[in-house]
C-alpha cells in the first residue's frame, strides 16, 4: 500500500543544501530533521523545523557579513 | 508605467460594472465617449471608428476577416473589451453572434466627430475673475494640497496642515494601505508601500476609485460622479468657471477635488469659481499609458550613494524606506543604500523590481539619457540581496512511496501534474512528493485505483 | 544588464501628415465637390485627434501653383469654442485653406495649354518630410509619423526626379506614405511611393463613401497594421519607360555614364551627351561645344 | 566595483587577454576617462570659464565645408558621374591593426565604419558591385567576392577577424588586378585600401605592380590610420585616387563615407556605351516556379526575366541563365540625384532677418521651425538660390544630404527648371 508521509518540502541551491545537511548531523539523535535526501538541492523534512531552518540560515548570513566599524 | 494602467484599467473595469442604464446615461455625454474610447486599445478604438456609421449589426466572422492570422489574439482582447464597456452590442441570431454599436454610444460620437467637442460651460469673463493665478502658482498649489493629503493618508507626523477630510473619511481611503494595531502606531501595509512608490496619476486614480465607490454608499449616483469627473479632465487649465453651473452633488465633490489638488476655489464678490489644475486635465490622458512624465530628482552613484533634490517631506518619507537618509539639506535629501536599510524594505514587502522602477522613474534628467539611469551595479547587488534573503523555498507537502507497481506510480505522478501539484519525482527509486493541498485528491486517486 | 528605457509612447501615438490637393482644374471636374471631401477630411482629421491625447495632425495644401501648411495640431490647443457652432480647429483650417486658394490663383492667370493639370505633389512631400525631421530631431519622445497623400490631379512627368528623391529619403528615414486616389486614371507615383515606403494606395471606387474609405484604410495606427487585412499592393509597375518614346518596355539600353533609358540603340545618349564605342577623351573634345546642358 | 574594466565590443572581436597587461597600468576609472576623452570637448572662452563646445554650429560649419568641396569638384567636372562602379576594399588585417590608439581597437573600428560605408555605398551606387580583400600575414586573402547585395559582405564582417603578420601592397594590388581584368569594358574599376600598418613586405617591385594598375585604369585610393607613407602617396598619384590620413575615429569616418559617393569620372577612365538591361515584371502573387538564384522552388514574390523567362528572387542582380543585368527603375532612379544635384544653399548674415522690409518669412520654410533663437534674437539660417526661400541649419542638412529637393523650388511652378521630363 502507497505510504504517505507529511512533511516541508525544501528546495535550494548546493551550498545551503550543504548547510541544512551538516546542520542536521549536529543536532542530538532525538531532534533531527531530514527525513529524506531527495538529491543534491531538494529535502523532505520535519513540518515544524521550518522556522529554526531560517533563524539558523539567517545567524549564518549574519556571521559572514561584514559590518563597517562605524 | 505598468501601475498606472492596471490602476486606470480598475477604474474602466468599475466603469464596465456599472448596471447598463447608468451605462447608456454615462454615454449621452460627447466627453465620456472621447474617454472611453481613449481608454480602448488600439485594435478596439480602430474598430469603434470603423462601425461608427455603419447601422446593420455585422457578424463575428466578417469582424474576424478585418485581422490577419496572427492578429486573432489582439482581436479577441479587443472584442471582450468592446462587449466588456457594452460600446459594443452582441446580437445573438439563431446560427452566429452579430455586433452593433451601442446606439447612444455611436450618436454621441459621431456628433463629437462632426463638430469637435463642445464644453458645457464657457469660461467666466475676466473682468468678474479680476486675476487669476498663473499656471506656475497652480501646478504649486495642487502639487503642495496632494503631497499634504498624501502625507495625512499615511498618518506620518509631519504633515503641516490637515485636510478637510473628515477622519471616517481618511480611514476609508486608507483601507487597503494601514494596518492599525491596538496601541502600535498605524504601520504600512504591503500594498502601502506599494501605493506610496506609484507615479501621481496611479495613486490618484486609486483615490479617486476609493472615494467614487465609497459615496455609492452615501447614495450619490456613482455615473453622475464619473461623468463629472471625466468631463473635468477636458477642462482648459488656468480657466476660471463660475461654480452655479454645477449641480449640488458636483458642488460637493468640487470641495473635496479641492483638498485632493484638481481644482481651486476662488471666491469673488458676488460669484465663486473653480480653476482646473494640471492633475485634473492630466486625468484622461492617464487613462492610456502614453501619459506625460514629470521631472526625475534621483541621482544613484556607484558608490551607492543616493541623492535626491527635492524638498518635499513626502519623498524623504519614501526614500527613508529602502535607504539610509544622512542628512537633509533645503533642497538636497542624501541618502545611502545599504544591507540593512534594503532588508527591512524587503521585510515590509517590498520587492526589489519596485525599488529599482521607482529609482528608474524619478532619475534626475541629467542622469535619465544615458542608459542604465540606475548604475548597474546598484541594481544587481539590489537584486542579490533579495535573492540572498530567501535562498531558500519551503513548501507543505506529502512524500509518497513504496508504490506496488511502475504503472500505479507513473499514473500518480501524471495524476498530480494534471493537478499541478507536483513537486519532486524520482522514477528508479519510485518516490515523489506533492503539495499538501491537493493530498486529499490523491488520496482518493490511490485509493480508487490501488 | 542594462535596465531597457520603459516605453514611454503607447505605439499607438502618431502623427499624421496630410496633403490635400486643391487643384481647381481637378476639383472642378471631379463627381465629388471640394466642399464635400472638406467635410469628410475635417471629420476624419477630428477622429484622428480624438483616438489619442497625444495625436498630431499637420494638414499640408498642395496647390496647382504653389504649396503651403494650412493646419497644425500642435500650435493651436486650445478646444473652447468660436463663433457658434465651428470649433477652433475647423474655422482656423478652413480660414487658412482660402487665403491659400485665393493666393494660388493669383500666381498665375493663364490656362495651362495643353499641358496636363497636375499639382505640386513633389514640393508638399518634400515639405511633410522636412516637418518629420524636425519631430525626429525634438527628442527619443516623439509620435510615429506617416504621411497621408490625398491626391486627384494626375502625376507630372517633370516631377518623376523630385518624387523618387522624396520617396528614398522617406524610406531611409521610415516614414509610410499612405495614398488615396480620387482621380479618373491611376497614379504611378502614388503606387511606387506606397510600395516603397510600405505604406497602403487605395483608389476609392465611388467618393461619396470616402469618410468610410478613410476610416477604414488610413485611421489605423502603423502599430494595429501589422494585424490588419489592408488593400495589397498588386499590379505595381515598376518597369521604366524610354526617355524617347515615353512608353514603358521590358528590356532597354542604358547609358553608363548617367542611366539615362532608351529603347533602341543610340549612336550618342541625349541627356549627357557621350558618344558611345568610344573612349570619354575623344568623345570630350568633340561634343563639348554644341552640346546642351540640361539647366536650361 | 570595478566596472569600468576591459570594455567588451561585440562585432566578434573579443578582447584577447594579452590586451589586459597592454593597458594593465590604466586603473578601471582611468581607462574610463581616456575611453570618452571628456577633456576635448571643453572650451576656454574669452573670461577664463570652461564652455562645452556649440557643437551645433560646429557640425553645421562642418558639413557647410564638406558639402562646398563637393559641388566645387560636382560643377568643375562635367556631369558624367561614373555610375557603374565595381570597388575592391582592401582591409589591412596585419598586426598593426590591433593598435589601441583608435578606441577599443584599429580592427573594431575599421569593421564598424566598413559595414556603414557599405550600407551607404550601395544606397548611393544599386548598380555597383563591391568585394572585400583582407591583407594578413603577408597574403591577401579574397574575404567575398563582387556582389551586389550589401548583406553577403556584412556577413563576412562580421565574423571574427584576427590581425597578425605584417602587410604586403604588392600582394593585394596583384589579386585584384586578377579580379578586375574580367568586369565589362563600361564599369569604373576601383579599390579603397584602409591601411594601418607603416611597412609592406612585397615579393617583387611594387613600382611595377603601380604601373600595371594604372594600365588596366583601377583607380586606387588609400585611408592610412597610422601616419602618411611615401608609396601610398605615390600608388594614388599614378592611379588617380585620393591619399587621406585619418586623424580620429569621427574623422576616419569622415573620409571613408566620402568615398560613397561616385567620384568624378575621370573623361578616359571608363568608355561610355549602352548597357542592355532588363526591367523585370513582378510575378504574379500564386505563380509557383523553381528561383535560379537559389536553386529552390518559390512561391509569389519575385521576377521573371523579360528575355529568358528565368525566376530571380530580388533586384538588383543578374540573371545567372542569360546575363542580362536585370534592375527596376526605383533602382535607377535613385541616382538620378547625382545628376541633377541641388545648388547649395548661401549664408546670411543673422543681423538680416528682422530688418522691416522682408519680415514676411519669420519661419524656416521647410518645417515651420522659428528662425529666431530664444529671446527673439534672430539665428543663423541660409536662403536657396533660385527660390529665395529662408531653411534652417537642420533642414539645409536634411535637404542636401537626404533629399536632394529643394521644397521652395518645387513648390513653385514657373520656378522649376525644365529637366528633361522622362517618367
Amino acid at each position: 500500500m502507497v505510504n504517505a508521509t507529511k512533511g516541508l518540502f525544501i528546495s535550494c541551491d548546493i551550498p545551503m543544501a550543504q548547510f541544512i545537511i551538516n546542520l542536521n548531523a549536529s543536532m542530538p539523535a532525538s531532534q533531527k530533521f531530514i527525513i529524506h535526501v531527495l538529491d543534491s538541492t531538494h529535502f523532505f523534512v520535519q513540518p515544524d523545523v521550518a522556522g529554526m531552518i531560517r533563524s539558523a540560515i539567517s545567524e549564518f548570513r549574519d556571521q559572514n557579513s561584514y559590518e563597517k566599524p562605524s | 508605467m505598468p501601475q498606472v494602467k492596471i490602476i486606470a484599467k480598475n477604474f474602466m473595469d468599475m466603469v464596465a460594472s456599472l448596471p447598463a442604464i447608468k451605462l447608456d446615461m454615462l454615454y449621452r455625454n460627447q466627453f465620456i465617449c472621447e474617454a472611453i474610447l481613449r481608454s480602448l486599445p488600439p485594435l478596439a478604438k480602430k474598430y469603434v471608428l470603423q462601425m461608427l456609421y455603419i447601422d446593420v449589426p455585422i457578424t463575428s466572422k466578417s469582424l474576424q476577416e478585418w485581422v490577419i492570422a496572427d492578429g486573432s489574439s489582439k482581436h479577441k482582447v479587443a472584442i471582450d473589451r468592446l462587449i466588456q464597456l457594452r460600446v459594443l452590442e452582441v446580437i445573438d441570431r439563431k446560427k452566429e453572434t452579430a455586433y452593433k454599436l451601442n446606439s447612444t454610444f455611436q450618436t454621441n460620437l459621431r456628433k463629437h466627430l462632426i463638430n469637435g467637442g463642445i464644453l458645457p460651460r464657457e469660461p467666466m469673463p475676466s473682468n468678474v475673475t479680476a486675476r487669476l493665478p498663473t499656471l506656475e502658482e497652480l501646478d504649486a498649489y495642487a502639487h503642495g494640497q496632494w503631497e499634504c493629503f498624501l502625507l495625512q493618508l499615511i498618518s506620518s507626523g509631519q504633515a503641516e496642515r490637515s485636510t478637510s477630510f473628515s477622519s471616517s473619511m481618511m480611514r476609508i481611503f486608507q483601507r487597503g494601505l494601514l494596518r492599525q494595531r491596538e496601541k502600535e502606531v498605524p504601520r504600512l501595509t504591503e500594498s502601502g508601500f506599494q501605493f506610496l512608490l506609484m507615479d501621481t496619476n496611479a495613486q490618484l486614480w486609486y483615490v479617486i476609485r476609493e472615494y467614487i465607490s465609497n459615496s455609492e454608499e452615501q447614495g450619490v449616483d456613482q455615473a453622475d460622479l464619473i461623468a463629472f469627473l471625466l468631463e473635468l479632465s477636458f477642462h482648459t487649465t488656468g480657466e476660471a468657471y463660475s461654480l452655479n453651473t454645477l449641480t449640488d452633488d458636483q458642488r460637493a465633490m468640487i470641495k473635496d477635488l479641492a483638498d485632493l489638488g484638481l481644482v481651486k476655489l476662488q471666491q469673488g464678490r458676488k460669484e465663486s469659481w473653480f480653476i482646473p489644475t494640471k492633475l485634473a486635465t492630466n486625468l484622461s490622458v492617464s487613462l492610456t499609458d502614453s501619459s506625460l512624465r514629470k521631472q526625475g530628482f534621483v541621482v544613484v552613484e556607484t558608490n551607492f550613494r543616493l541623492y535626491a533634490y527635492s524638498s518635499s517631506k513626502l519623498h524623504c518619507e519614501i526614500l527613508r524606506l529602502f535607504s539610509r537618509v544622512e542628512y537633509q539639506l533645503p533642497n538636497l535629501i542624501v541618502g545611502a543604500i545599504t544591507k540593512e536599510s534594503l532588508y527591512n524594505a524587503f521585510e515590509n514587502g517590498i520587492t526589489a523590481e519596485q525599488i529599482i522602477t521607482f529609482l528608474q522613474q524619478n532619475a534626475h534628467p541629467r542622469v535619465a539619457e544615458k542608459t542604465p539611469a540606475v548604475p548597474e551595479n546598484v541594481t544587481d547587488q539590489i537584486r542579490l540581496w533579495e535573492t540572498d534573503l530567501n535562498r531558500v523555498e519551503m513548501t507543505p507537502a506529502h512524500c509518497y512511496d513504496e508504490f506496488p507497481s511502475r504503472d500505479v506510480f507513473e499514473a500518480a505522478s501524471d495524476f498530480a501534474r494534471v493537478h499541478c501539484g507536483l513537486l519532486w519525482e524520482d522514477p528508479k527509486k519510485m518516490r515523489m512528493v506533492v503539495k499538501a493541498e491537493i493530498h486529499m485528491l490523491m488520496r482518493e486517486h490511490l485509493r480508487g485505483n490501488k | 544588464m542594462a535596465s531597457a528605457p520603459s516605453k514611454l509612447y503607447a505605439d499607438d501615438v502618431s502623427l499624421v501628415v496630410v496633403l490635400l490637393d486643391t487643384n481647381p482644374f481637378f476639383w472642378s471636374s471631379s463627381s465629388l465637390s471640394f466642399l464635400q471631401f472638406l467635410s469628410h477630411v475635417l471629420s476624419f482629421l477630428n477622429s484622428i485627434l480624438t483616438l489619442n491625447q497625444l495625436n498630431q495632425v499637420v494638414v499640408i495644401a498642395t496647390g496647382y501653383n504653389s504649396c503651403d501648411y494650412i493646419f497644425d495640431s500642435s500650435l493651436d490647443l486650445k478646444r473652447s469654442l468660436e463663433n457658434g457652432r465651428m470649433p477652433v480647429m475647423c474655422s482656423s483650417l478652413l480660414q487658412k485653406l482660402e487665403e491659400f486658394s485665393f493666393k494660388d490663383e493669383q500666381l498665375s492667370k493663364e490656362e495651362p495649354e495643353g499641358r496636363i493639370k497636375c499639382s505640386l505633389l513633389s514640393g508638399s512631400l518634400s515639405m511633410a518630410l522636412c516637418y518629420i525631421q524636425r519631430v525626429f530631431r525634438s527628442g527619443a519622445l516623439h509620435p510615429h509619423p506617416r504621411i497621408l497623400c490625398l491626391q486627384g490631379s494626375p502625376d507630372g512627368p517633370e516631377q518623376y526626379v523630385a518624387i523618387m528623391n522624396a520617396i528614398f529619403s522617406a524610406q531611409r528615414s521610415v516614414v509610410p506614405i499612405d495614398s488615396c486616389y480620387m482621380g479618373a486614371q491611376n497614379s504611378a507615383f502614388l503606387q511606387q511611393a506606397s510600395y516603397i515606403t510600405g505604406g497602403v494606395h487605395h483608389k476609392p471606387q465611388n467618393l461619396d463613401g470616402l469618410f468610410q474609405y478613410l476610416m477604414t484604410i488610413f485611421a489605423a495606427d502603423l502599430h494595429s497594421r501589422s494585424f490588419l487585412h489592408l488593400p495589397k499592393p498588386v499590379g505595381v509597375d515598376f518597369r521604366a519607360s524610354c526617355f524617347c518614346h515615353k512608353n514603358t518596355i521590358d528590356m532597354g539600353y542604358i547609358c553608363s555614364v548617367c542611366l539615362s533609358i532608351f529603347c533602341k540603340h543610340h549612336k550618342k545618349c541625349s541627356t549627357c551627351g557621350s558618344v558611345f564605342g568610344q573612349a570619354q577623351s575623344e568623345a570630350a573634345s568633340a561634343s563639348d561645344k554644341k552640346r546642351k546642358t540640361p539647366e536650361t | 566595483m570595478n566596472n569600468g574594466g576591459g570594455k567588451r565590443i561585440n562585432g566578434g572581436t573579443e578582447e584577447d587577454d594579452d590586451e589586459d597587461d597592454v593597458n594593465g597600468d590604466l586603473d578601471a576609472w582611468e581607462r574610463t576617462y581616456t575611453d570618452e576623452r571628456s577633456w576635448e570637448s571643453l572650451q576656454e572662452d574669452e573670461s577664463g570659464l570652461l564652455r562645452p563646445i556649440d557643437n551645433k554650429a560646429l557640425y553645421h560649419s562642418q558639413y557647410r565645408r564638406r558639402l562646398r568641396s563637393l559641388s566645387s569638384i560636382a560643377t568643375a567636372a562635367r556631369i558624367q558621374k561614373g555610375l557603374i562602379r565595381y570597388l575592391y576594399v582592401v582591409i589591412d588585417l596585419s598586426r598593426a591593426a590591433s593598435e589601441m590608439d583608435f578606441r577599443p581597437s584599429r580592427i573594431a573600428v575599421i569593421a564598424k565604419h566598413v559595414e556603414a560605408f557599405i550600407r551607404e555605398f550601395f544606397d548611393q551606387n544599386p548598380l555597383s558591385q563591391v568585394g572585400l580583400v583582407t591583407i594578413k600575414d603577408g597574403v591577401a586573402y579574397c574575404l567575398t567576392d563582387l556582389g551586389g547585395s550589401p548583406e553577403s559582405h556584412i556577413k563576412a564582417l562580421m565574423n571574427k577577424l584576427e590581425c597578425s603578420g605584417d602587410s604586403s601592397l604588392q600582394n593585394a594590388l596583384d589579386l585584384i588586378d586578377g579580379y578586375l581584368n574580367q568586369i565589362p569594358s563600361y564599369g569604373h574599376r576601383e579599390v579603397l585600401i584602409l591601411y594601418s600598418a607603416l611597412s609592406t613586405c612585397d615579393p617583387g617591385d611594387i613600382m611595377e605592380t603601380i604601373q600595371k594598375c594604372k594600365k588596366s585604369k583601377i583607380r586606387c585610393s588609400v585611408i592610412g590610420l597610422a601616419a602618411e607613407m611615401f608609396i601610398c602617396k605615390h600608388l594614388c598619384q599614378e592611379t588617380g585616387g585620393i591619399y587621406t590620413v585619418a586623424l580620429d575615429e569621427s574623422h576616419f569616418k569622415e573620409l571613408i563615407l566620402e568615398h560613397a559617393p561616385p567620384p568624378p569620372a575621370i573623361a578616359e577612365f571608363a568608355i561610355a556605351n549602352l548597357i542592355k538591361m532588363g526591367f523585370p515584371q513582378r510575378a504574379a502573387e500564386g505563380s509557383m516556379s523553381i528561383c535560379s538564384c537559389h536553386k529552390e522552388a518559390k512561391v509569389g514574390a519575385g521576377y521573371t526575366c523579360p528575355r529568358c523567362k528565368a525566376r530571380v528572387c530580388e533586384l538588383p542582380t543578374e540573371c545567372c541563365i542569360c546575363g542580362l543585368t536585370l534592375v527596376s527603375s526605383p533602382h535607377l532612379a535613385r541616382s538620378y540625384h547625382h545628376l541633377f544635384p541641388i545648388a547649395p544653399f548661401d549664408e546670411v548674415p543673422p543681423s538680416h532677418l528682422n530688418d522691416p522690409n522682408n519680415k514676411l518669412q519669420r519661419n524656416c520654410f521647410g518645417c515651420q521651425q522659428s528662425l529666431l533663437n530664444p529671446g527673439n534674437k534672430p539665428g543663423l539660417f541660409v536662403v536657396c538660390p533660385n527660390c529665395k526661400r529662408r531653411f534652417c541649419l537642420d533642414c539645409d542638412i536634411y535637404i542636401h544630404e537626404s533629399l536632394h529637393n529643394c521644397p521652395g523650388c518645387e513648390s513653385f511652378r514657373h520656378s522649376k527648371p525644365v529637366i528633361s521630363n522622362e517618367e
